[in-house]
């Protein structure tokens, strides 16, 4: 993996900020204008998230090589109280705050990779891949 | 960075900045329900054009301002989401349900004069 | 192959083509969302009559361009689904939530001018 | 087993070619139209999966008797990474992606009988009959 970007993540101008360096670095690597703008929305998501409900944690941004194609990945990560049921938290309209219940699955829909690593107590890490369409 | 507000005849146009944050956004729905009382504006464009994104707390609370707006007596248009914004808001699932969306600051202010006349004739 | 996109008074109609590829609807979604706004059209119909079947990856990505062309602030109707493609796209489970839709392009058309109309004089 | 049709599939344009012999194959077996888009559709989600999740496989049509009647049989095979959990993958509205979870399911509806073997590593094989109506 080439070299990361961490950004922290504690209030909202975090927020702002890690989905404007989502966009940057997607942009250097040569997406275009309707991905950079799934790959912002999805970071805001996850970024929101964070503050909601762990209070503080991190979004990592970094590009990859996989089978011969160049990725963005991005990793949320915190130390929060975790999720108890991720089926649950990954279904369209649940929400156990005031939430639309949107972000989680709305992010997974905007990206090609979607994983997340959770346990109550545990925290939660999410990580996103979008890798960059052919020819560019 | 707040949002600017500004007074066009009977309506009020709030024009949304990039990079807003949620206090910021809160705020606003505030401002405005307030303005919408001093100014005794009857109707609100808000004009996101600028917004490189609205992500579902933004389109939960864009929601609630026109929802409050409206009970305030005042109509709302929101107006200027961009190609890719809508893309990625159609992807994330968000709807504006109940929310009159229009092409831009010219069309929904038309979309605005149309509906304040019919109100007029119509004694709504 | 590519959808004729026709300009119909104030609306866009898109002509579905038979043999239509992933790729295509996806550019199509692309090109509706820019077209409303160059053409400041205020309706867009998207005449599917030409389809021999519509598939969960269509549904989805056809409800995706009607979400994402109101919040441009264009009414859009869905016309022309074959009764033999409305029974499969029941089977399946494929409901296209939040979609309007009508029986044919003059059943459509007349929608949205009904809709256009009530537009400029109620709230939502 | 009579002859068969095989169709590579590799890209979205493949997609559109397996659904529009199994209409032909449909067809010249009998088919009436409403079948004809139930076969095609039914195929359509299938060979999407193989683009979607295996990379690359093929659809085989052909037509078969069995027990007196003539059945067009569709087998959709890959070498991807295989289903860890079938049972899951058959329920409406799941989706380890970004679709509907509406294909498996759905296609299983819209067929007299439906087969699936797949395993995590050892590719996924779908295999479909429809039965022409007696009296075609
Ligand atoms: N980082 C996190 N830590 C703990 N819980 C989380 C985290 N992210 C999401 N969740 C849980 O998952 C639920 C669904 O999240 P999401 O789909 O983003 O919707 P929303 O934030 O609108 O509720 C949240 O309501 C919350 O309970
Ligand atoms: N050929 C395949 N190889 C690997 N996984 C598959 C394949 N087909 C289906 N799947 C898995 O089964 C899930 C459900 O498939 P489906 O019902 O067609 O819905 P969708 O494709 O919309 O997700 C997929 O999300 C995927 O995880």
């Amino acid at each position: 993996m080439d070299a990361e970007t961490r950004v922290p993540i504690l209030r909202d101008v975090d927020v702002v900020t890690a989905r404007q360096s989502g966009r940057a670095l997607g942009a250097s690597l040569g997406f275009g204008a309707a991905d950079l703008t799934l790959i912002a929305t999805a970071i805001s998501e996850l970024a929101r998230n964070i503050v909601d409900y762990a209070g503080r944690g991190e979004i990592v941004l970094a590009i990859a090589e996989e089978r011969g194609r160049r990725v963005l990945v991005v990793v949320a990560r915190d130390d929060g109280p975790g999720i108890p049921d991720v089926g649950l938290a990954l279904q369209d309209g649940w929400s156990s705050g005031r939430g639309l219940g949107l972000g989680l699955p709305g992010a997974r829909r905007m990206v090609d990779e979607f994983e997340i690593d959770t346990a109550p107590g545990r925290g939660t890490t999410v990580t996103l891949k979008k890798w960059l369409p052919e020819g560019r | 960075m707040r949002v600017p507000v500004l007074k066009q005849g009977a309506c009020l146009v709030a024009v949304f900045q990039p990079g807003l944050t949620d206090a910021e956004l809160l705020a606003l729905r505030e401002d405005l329900s307030v303005r919408v009382g001093e100014h005794r504006a009857r109707g609100v464009v808000l004009d996101v054009t600028a917004l490189d994104l609205i992500d579902s707390f933004g389109a939960r609370t864009l929601r609630g301002i026109a929802l409050a707006l409206r009970l305030r007596g005042a109509e709302t248009v929101l107006v200027g989401i961009q190609p890719d914004v809508a893309f990625a808001m159609a992807q994330l699932g968000l709807t504006l349900e109940g929310v009159d969306t229009a092409l831009d600051l010219e069309e929904g202010t038309a979309l605005l004069s149309r509906r304040l006349a019919a109100r007029r004739h119509n004694g709504r």
